[in-house]
């Protein structure tokens, strides 16, 4: 026993303790990669920039003047759109749009194609069933639902939202119901239940978190085909009513100037693409993470 | 083999009925009449409610998808409300333009991501593995419309080398066809591609640490037939399963591209018709679309037994 | 079948061939990049084939109405008795009329047909299938713009190649039009048109192929009865997209765009001599307002938007500075014209007074439009501007569908529209939905209006006077603001001459290709 | 000899003799944490058609030594230093290219897992005929002699069977293969490493009996990677003992076994149980648990664990001493002549205590369909019988052994036990009451008398969750209030020697043994009155077993519990035992006391496990052994008549008569010498013992 003893009264504080949140500090893991640190910078800046739009740029979006399709100037950095308004200011204020859209709708529906997916934790053919829908939902191409949708709702900020939950649903679904099926078989899992430990507390507790990696994973990468989805509705003409800006309704748009006004599509070419970057990075620092033990 | 598919039959038949079910309300959700578009911009409610009628679009909804339901297995698939054609003529003067597209399209899904994949997992240099890892990235955050516009303005201005716009059938001429049909489909297969790259790359780097690895080393393979014979065809799975979920994915993109590069595609009668509430075509393409995503399950899972005997012979 | 079965070897060398041939055609003849046409006024050729890439798909079933879809290629077949013009809407330009004699008391006209005319079947045209058509198109099912003009008349065959028109009201300031928008249709093949399968007219031009959705192509016809056309071929693709429209032009694969929004044709001439804008009849953009709810109910709120919306910004940044904001649906070749209304007032300041006076600062507007890129672009100003007068607004655009069976049921409260300027007054009053008094899809309606409306029908050519009171009420009412009359021009390629414009579309008797 | 100067060994002697030469290897891992050093200055040597054991504990370095000869450390490891002299030739100077051409045709090596050492997308004939194709080999040749191969490792219809797929092929099978694969070119040197950890006991000794008539009639040497030393024992001329990296004792087997000369190596044979161990008596158990190799303790890496460490050990790291012929040892004190004496047992906390009372557990004709709640949304899964009519019983203080291969339904009823799988026939009465359809796993009525310690501790402890809370968790459901809760941690976790201390960290930062600790804990915490332990400590080194054996029989007399222990290790089921039941393929084939089923075992299969299972002990080497055939038959499709049959030496298939193996199943009935067996032909098959 002296062995063990010795050691233990000279560690004053255990350096192996786990953290005192130790989801978090996985989490914290992120910023260990180069990958990491440039997706989050990234969408640090992108976000502070969305968030100090209307610091920056008090007077809106929609600010129309007779000065239509200028080019570049110091007044009007990637110059005016066919209204006479900031191009650059509308980009921001379209990547404000665009974010609020993913960071509303993404998490939205992450947790309702996660409820799903672990319905089959209630009863297995219910959860047999659900998949199946689901599975239905993924045979249809994401843009004709894309387009349906909208058409139901009727074009706007909640029918691109409810686009964009939908079209997440089947890959959450399967993805949990996939999680749920392994860990509920693992020893941790049933381990508890023979202890007796509640359903649902051995469903909060052991199952779910442990599902949770490779969703936020998903989560990163959806995010990205969010993005693309409210850009390709914006092409379709079914995109975020004007004079509202987003990204993708600003490259439609800009698209048609491409010979003589190339900073109309530049801008929120480029804005987009460093949002799609900045969560594809995310999605890979997070998995390195997340497969960190 | 084939008892496995006959296994398949019911589920994949109760898939389609449900479907079909979708797919006739989904669209008549959509507020709107095509009976109004059809009656035109002036017309008179009198004049609206006389075409619904010639329609049939008066009969309740039951009486509406039994009779669609009884079209469909004796193979009639309807008319489209919007031009009077029966749908299968519609789909099949398009279904060429689309298939040639998927198809060009998807072997360069298979070719590129597997290529890219391929490269980024057996490089280890560290310049090789950034520059491979850095085009996969990039590739990844660029929506298909971008690459197009991007492709369109580099063929389209600086470089007229390759046809920007329409179409020719690649069965009528081969080598023009072909050529019209590169730009589109390099547009819409090289996001895709770099999806399906990181799951070969992932998936090699993880089979490199496979006990048989070691085996064939210690065999002494060549580390050059250690990746061919070894680790390449045990990395393919989840690539495989990936483009077959994909592969709906690639008509549906097929929606934006057909539009940019002005072919008349399955995806551009898709949007339309949506737009104009042509149920009848509608249903008929999220039936077939989900038909084609469950037979590419299928023969995802067909690959996946070609490629694993576990599965094969199991 | 057997021309098609190829022995084994050869196929394989046809396949080593195609694959030789694609390695090599980037830079070799069989490129399908094609050079862009040298352009410039070169010399007609006879025959050659006319590329058009139109936004809208053809709709055969609807070549008794006027519209976008069948504007490149109906009036290549369907000819009617005369085409109306521009110009003078009173003017008739005869085609398969040989005589059209007015009554004195205007109500009657007596038309003779042209002897020898053919359907391209090789039957005679007679008067029956002239009072067929009309009959037709009078039809509750008919898609036909004038069909309450129709519904007026009395149509009689009165010998083989005669027919007598007796109206209610004057026929001249109706008849150019009605008659242009009523091309003679073959009563034994009239069925094939709903679904595009067997599309017979008198025309230049026979239907060679079809295909629903994606495009139409005529060929010249042999046995025509009139004189036979340059252009032997005439290709209508249906490219729905802009960018891929401006492409198809550019790469030459096309020669002519149409339904581009005026903004990208005009982008698209500007840098560039070898196209040109081209152009037939105006559209007519209004904003009409629901009268009976929301703030448009109080017509201080109606006024008070009229000139809050500042137009020549509209002409300017969405029409390019084509169109003309004269504020009137007339047109100005009306001989009843009223020159001293034109025009509009943009005064916000006395707009915010009047929203204040009326109470309704911060109340919603909410506008419906036909969601297409011009009318989403007239949106933008128009909420822009009444937004600075104190009021909200807000978007409902939708589909076509929907818009337009909200609109029928009077259903779609405020709302942006484009209709065709394809008549004179009276015409317009009797045909156009905002305007008309039956089946109209505005909302505003009083005995007043139907009063005034129905003097200058009645009035006919000396209509000056009740037109001059109509519009003056409907000033004072502001329920209806004319925002912008605008061209809707095609892009075409300078190898192109001699396309010509009526009402029903565009005809290509003097159309040639230079190559 | 000097007593001041303790010889060292010769280094660099010129044998040429020898075949491998290995001489102060060094094989570093660089991580994130500083530098592993996983190998440190390894020398041995291996002479022709010699067997040469390689024995230490996980984290020893002997797998990682093993690799390093080949040039086969994955990365971030590195050999740097020391030389690898392969006839002469130092392996660890040559090019890549030499190196490629020498692995395989003169050096091969065996892995420890066959399931996945084989491809699973090739042929096993393309896979056997690609290591003589790479070094040469023509296409039809090879193939050739990849059929040649495959009747030498003894698979049954060859031919059919080299155009199958690995899947397609048993466990021992497959090691059979990657053995042919091994020996395809005619290698010299056969590198084994743990070539039978993942085997049945009988299966292993297939595959060690094969091993030794390879060597026998090609006469390749073979490097023995194992950490068991009944197979050293079986198996090997000369023995290399490993501890933290180094080279801590070698010589030849007999000496090694007879008189270690190191405290590890004598503990380490003591703490084993043995079969042929009479009474019950406690383990002498090494405490503490082997370095991690990447914190290895200053001087001799043994010291904190060691009963004889002095201030020295602590402080330099002792060099290898000659202390017989060809047998040197690393140690301080044994160096200096001390007489290692016999590890004492461990103390035991409590007396044993009667057997008695009222069944705690009570099992009918239990049936546990594997495959029930299978099946798609339309039609159902086939039954599948992991369990197929058992009948059992467990009283207070009883220890019942279940023993039997992996596949015959142990854990599946010890799963129905505890309510994880349901129950599709027979009866199961706990703590007197029968259990109906409802009580699920966890329902009051089994956990307040069940607990279940699994054979996984890692696995079976949430990575997530401090032990801290795996435990509280426990209690909560027990009903211990939450301010109670801390002191009944302590108490526990003392009770079963974890540092409370370390009660805050991640089952990762612990030991595998700790861990078991933890579960054992954890299953405390419910207050059961009987404890089904599943395999708990054949996922252990053989010195934290010995803790963990001691610690359960601890238990078991201080707190009454009756036990059912799971495992395959025959020796250990003995130990802690009072009845042994011996399961094959679903059903029980004979049950009884421990010490009358292992003298005289009455049941064919408990005989051949018996014999199969190997003897630290080098006297037995040559003792007789029953080897028995084929593979262990699927539950999905069972045997007709006694299950035993296609495997049995006495049944049908080495005696034409005996039919009534095909036709009847034998049901168990009491045999002559009072245990109960069901076999038609009882006690013909005696296991030899010692």
């Amino acid at each position: 026993m002296s062995a063990t003893s010795a050691p233990a009264r000279r560690a004053t504080k255990d350096v192996r303790r786990a953290p005192r949140f130790p989801t978090l500090h996985r989490y914290l893991m992120v910023l260990k990669s180069g990958r990491g640190i440039t997706a989050l910078v990234l969408l640090g800046t992108l976000v502070a920039l969305a968030l100090l739009a209307p610091a920056l740029f008090p007077g809106g979006y929609d600010e129309q003047s007779s000065g239509a399709l200028a080019g570049p100037s110091a007044a009007h950095w990637l110059g005016t759109d066919e209204f006479g308004r900031d191009i650059l200011v509308r980009t921001i204020y379209g990547l404000r749009t665009d974010l609020t859209l993913i960071i509303t709708a993404v998490p939205v529906s992450l947790a309702i194609g996660t409820l799903l997916g672990l319905t089959g934790y209630l009863n297995g053919r219910l959860g047999l069933f659900v998949q199946r829908a689901l599975d239905i939902v993924l045979g249809i191409p994401g843009l004709l639902l894309g387009i349906m949708i909208v058409l139901v709702i009727g074009a706007g900020w909640f029918a691109l939202f409810s686009a964009i939950v939908i079209a997440g649903l089947p890959q959450f679904g399967r993805l949990a119901r996939a999680g749920l099926l392994t860990q509920q078989d693992r020893e941790y899992a049933v381990a508890s239940r023979t202890l007796g430990v509640p359903r649902r507390t051995v469903m909060v507790r052991h199952i779910l978190p442990n599902v949770v990696d490779p969703l936020l994973v998903t989560a990163a990468i959806y995010t990205v085909a969010a993005i693309f989805i409210e850009a390709s509705l914006s092409i379709v003409g079914l995109g975020i009513n004007p004079p509202q800006p987003s990204l993708g309704a600003l490259l439609n748009t800009g698209a048609r100037y491409v010979q003589t006004l190339p900073t109309y599509v530049i801008g929120p070419g480029v804005v987009l693409l460093l949002l799609a970057l900045a969560f594809t990075l995310l999605s890979d620092a997070l998995n390195k993470a997340a497969n960190r033990r | 083999m084939i008892r496995y598919l006959v296994r398949k039959l019911p589920s994949v038949v109760l898939v389609l009925l449900v479907t079909s079910v979708i797919a006739f309300s989904l669209p008549r959700l959509v507020p709107g009449d095509p009976a109004a578009l059809l009656a035109g911009p002036d017309a008179s409610p009198q004049t609206i409610a006389a075409i619904r009628a010639e329609l049939g679009l008066d009969q309740p909804y039951v009486t509406q998808y039994l009779h669609w339901m009884q079209g469909l297995f004796t193979g009639d698939l309807g008319t489209s409300l919007q031009y009077r054609r029966p749908v299968s003529e519609l789909i099949g003067d398009r279904i060429g333009s689309t298939l040639e597209l998927a198809v060009l399209a998807g072997l360069l899904l298979v070719v590129a991501g597997i290529g890219l994949g391929v490269a980024a997992g057996s490089s280890n240099r560290r310049w090789s593995r950034f520059l491979t890892e850095g085009t996969n990235t990039t590739m990844l955050a660029m929506p298909p419309f971008l690459a197009g516009l991007l492709l369109i303005l580099v063929f389209g201005v600086a470089l007229p080398v390759l046809p920007i716009s329409g179409e020719v059938s690649v069965l009528s001429d081969p080598v023009i066809g072909i050529q019209y049909l590169i730009l589109p489909a390099i547009a819409l297969a090289l996001p895709m591609a770099a999806g399906i790259a990181r799951l070969v790359q992932t998936q090699m780097r993880s089979v490199q640490q496979e006990d048989f690895v070691d085996l064939a080393t210690a065999k002494g393979v060549p580390s050059g037939r250690i990746y061919r014979r070894h680790v390449l065809r045990n990395s393919l799975g989840p690539a495989v399963v990936a483009i077959g979920i994909r592969f709906g994915d690639l008509l549906a993109g097929a929606v934006v591209i057909e539009a940019i590069f002005a072919r008349n595609g399955i995806g551009q009668l898709a949007v339309t018709s949506a737009q104009a509430s042509d149920y009848a075509v509608i249903q008929v393409v999220i039936v077939g679309t989900v038909f084609v995503a469950v037979m590419a399950q299928l023969l995802t899972e067909i690959t996946l037994a070609a490629l694993d005997p576990r599965i094969r012979l199991a | 079948m057997s021309q098609t079965r190829l022995a084994p070897v050869s196929r394989a060398l046809v396949g080593i061939a195609a694959l030789v041939l694609a390695g090599g055609s980037l830079t070799a003849c069989a490129s399908a990049v094609q050079q862009e046409a040298s352009g410039g006024s070169g010399e007609c050729v006879d025959g050659g084939t006319l590329t058009i890439a139109n936004a809208q798909a053809p709709i055969p079933e609807r070549v008794l109405a006027q519209g976008a879809a069948n504007q490149w290629w109906a009036r290549g077949v369907f000819e009617p008795l005369a085409y109306g013009t521009a110009e003078d809407p009173t003017a008739l330009d005869l085609v398969l009329a040989s005589d059209i004699s007015l009554s004195d008391d205007d109500l009657t006209a007596v038309i003779t047909l042209n002897e020898g005319v053919t359907f391209s079947t090789g039957r005679d045209m007679t008067a029956d299938d002239v009072v067929w058509t009309f009959e037709t198109a009078a039809s509750e099912t008919s898609p036909s713009d004038v069909k309450a003009i129709l519904a007026t008349w009395d149509i009689e065959k009165t010998g083989d190649l005669e027919v007598t028109i007796t109206g209610q009201n004057p026929l001249t300031p109706v008849l150019a039009s009605t008659l242009d928008l009523t091309p003679i249709v073959d009563s034994e093949t009239y069925d094939g048109l709903l679904d595009g399968s067997q599309m017979i007219g008198t025309g230049p031009y026979v239907v060679s192929d079809y295909t629903a959705g994606a495009g139409i192509t005529l060929e010249r016809r042999d046995d025509y009865w009139g004189e036979e056309p340059s252009l032997a071929t005439v290709q209508v693709d249906t490219i729905a997209d802009s960018t891929a429209q401006i492409s198809a032009l550019r790469s030459g694969s096309t020669a002519i765009a149409s339904g581009l929004t005026i903004q990208d044709a005009t982008t698209l001439v500007d840098g560039d001599d070898s196209f040109s804008l081209s152009s037939g009849a105006d559209a007519v953009f209004p904003l009409v307002i629901d009268t009976t709810k929301g703030a448009g109910a109080d017509v201080k709120v109606r006024q008070a938007i009229a000139m809050a919306i500042d137009r020549d910004r509209i002409n300017e940044q969405v029409f390019s500075g084509l169109g003309d904001t004269d504020g009137l649906y007339w047109s100005p070749s009306s001989p009843d014209y009223p020159t001293d209304q034109a025009g509009f007032t943009y005064d916000p300041d006395a707009a915010s007074a009047l929203v204040k006076e009326a109470g309704a600062e911060g109340e919603t507007v909410t506008i419906t439009y036909l969601n297409i890129p011009t009318l989403a672009a007239e949106y933008q100003i128009i909420a822009n501007n009444l937004e600075a007068i104190g009021l909200t607004v807000k978007a409902t655009p939708l589909a076509g569908p929907d818009f337009q069976a909200r609109a029928a049921e009077q259903a779609a409260g405020n709302y942006l529209i484009l209709r065709g300027s394809n008549g004179g007054t009276a015409f317009m009053l009797q045909t156009n939905a905002d305007l008309r008094l039956a089946g109209a899809h505005r909302v505003f309606d009083t005995p007043e209006y139907e009063k005034l409306v129905n003097a200058v029908i009645a009035a006919g050519e000396d209509s000056a006077e009740a037109t001059a009171a109509l519009t003056e009420y409907m000033n004072e009412q502001a329920f209806l603001d004319v925002l912008v009359t605008a061209p809707f021009p095609s892009v075409v390629d300078s190898s192109v001459q001699g396309i010509a414009y009526s009402l029903g579309g565009t005809n290509y008797y003097d159309a040639c290709v230079t190559q | 000899m000097t007593i001041t100067t303790p010889s060292t060994e010769p280094a660099g002697s010129l044998d040429t003799d020898l075949l491998l030469d290995v001489r102060g290897l060094q094989t570093h891992f660089e991580t994130q944490f500083g530098i592993v050093r996983a190998v440190n200055d390894v020398s041995f040597t291996v002479r022709p058609g010699e067997v040469v054991g390689i024995v230490g504990e996980s984290g020893s370095g002997k797998s990682v030594t093993a690799r390093s000869i080949l040039r086969m450390i994955h990365k971030p490891g590195r050999v740097v230093g020391g030389e690898v002299l392969y006839r002469g030739q130092d392996l660890l100077g040559v090019s890549d290219k030499e190196m490629q051409a020498l692995r395989g045709s003169e050096i091969a090596m065996v892995f420890q897992d066959p399931q996945s050492a084989l491809n699973p997308v090739m042929t096993v004939g393309d896979q056997i005929a690609e290591a003589l194709i790479v070094h040469g080999g023509e296409k039809k040749a090879s193939r050739a002699r990849a059929l040649e191969l495959l009747e030498q490792v003894g698979i049954p219809d060859a031919p059919r069977r080299l155009d199958e797929y690995p899947h397609q092929f048993s466990g021992g099978m497959r090691q059979r293969v990657v053995i042919a694969i091994a020996l395809a070119s005619s290698p010299k040197l056969l590198i084994a490493d743990e070539p039978t950890t993942a085997l049945d006991v009988t299966i292993q000794a297939q595959i060690l009996r094969l091993l030794a008539q390879l060597r026998e009639d090609l006469g390749v040497a073979v490097l023995m990677i194992t950490h068991d030393m009944g197979v050293v024992a079986e198996m090997c001329d000369r023995v290399v003992v490993m501890y933290g990296g180094r080279v801590m004792e070698r010589g030849p087997v007999e000496a090694i076994f007879s008189a270690p000369q190191l405290p590890y190596t004598a503990d380490l044979l003591a703490a084993m149980p043995k079969l042929e161990d009479g009474e019950e008596h406690r383990l002498p158990a090494i405490p503490g648990a082997p370095p991690d190799p990447s914190r290895l303790p200053t001087g001799c890496s043994f010291n904190p664990r060691c009963r004889f460490a002095e201030d020295r050990c602590r402080e330099s790291v002792p060099v290898l001493t000659i202390r017989g012929p060809e047998h040197s040892a690393a140690c301080h004190v044994t160096g200096d002549g001390a007489p290692l004496t016999p590890a004492p047992p461990a103390e035991a906390t409590a007396a044993r205590r009667e057997i008695g009372g009222e069944p705690l557990l009570e099992i009918t004709d239990l049936r546990v369909d594997v495959n029930c709640g299978r099946g798609g949304l339309l039609g159902k899964a086939d039954p599948v019988y992991a369990v197929d009519g058992v009948s059992l019983e467990v009283r207070p203080g009883e220890t019942l052994g279940l023993v039997g291969e992996s596949g015959c339904g142990k854990s599946t009823l010890a799963r129905a036990i505890m309510g994880i799988n349901p129950v599709s026939g027979g009866s199961v009465c706990i703590g007197g009451q029968e259990l109906g359809p409802k009580d699920r796993a966890g329902s009051k009525r089994i956990r307040e008398t069940v607990q279940y310690v699994f054979q996984d501790p890692f696995a079976s402890l949430n990575p997530r969750r401090t032990v801290r809370q795996s435990i509280e968790e426990a209690l909560e459901v027990r009903g211990v209030p939450a301010k109670e809760r801390e002191a009944e941690i302590l108490r526990l976790s003392e009770r079963v020697g974890l540092n409370p201390l370390h009660l805050d960290r991640l089952p990762h930062a612990f030991s595998g043994g700790q861990r078991q600790r933890v579960g054992i804990a954890r299953a405390l915490a419910a207050e059961p009155r009987l404890l089904v332990c599943d395999e708990p400590v054949s996922a252990l080194d053989v010195s934290i077993q010995a803790q963990i054996i001691n610690l359960l029989s601890d238990l078991r007399d201080e707190l009454d519990l009756g036990f059912l222990f799971i495992a395959h290790d025959l020796s250990v089921v003995k130990h802690i035992s009072d009845r042994v039941a011996v399961m094959y393929l679903g059903t029980f084939v004979e049950i009884g006391d421990a010490e009358q089923v292992y003298s005289d075992p009455q049941h064919p299969y408990t005989a051949s496990l018996m014999a199969s299972s190997p003897k630290p002990d080098v006297a037995q080497r040559d003792r007789e052994r029953i080897v028995l055939t084929g593979d262990l038959p699927s539950p999905k499709n069972p045997p007709t008549g006694c299950r035993f049959r296609t495997r049995c030496p006495i049944g049908p298939l080495f005696r034409d008569d005996r039919q009534v193996c095909i036709e009847q199943a034998p049901t168990l009935t009491p045999t002559a010498t009072g245990q109960m067996a069901a076999c038609h032909f009882p006690g013909e098959l005696a296991a030899p013992t010692a």
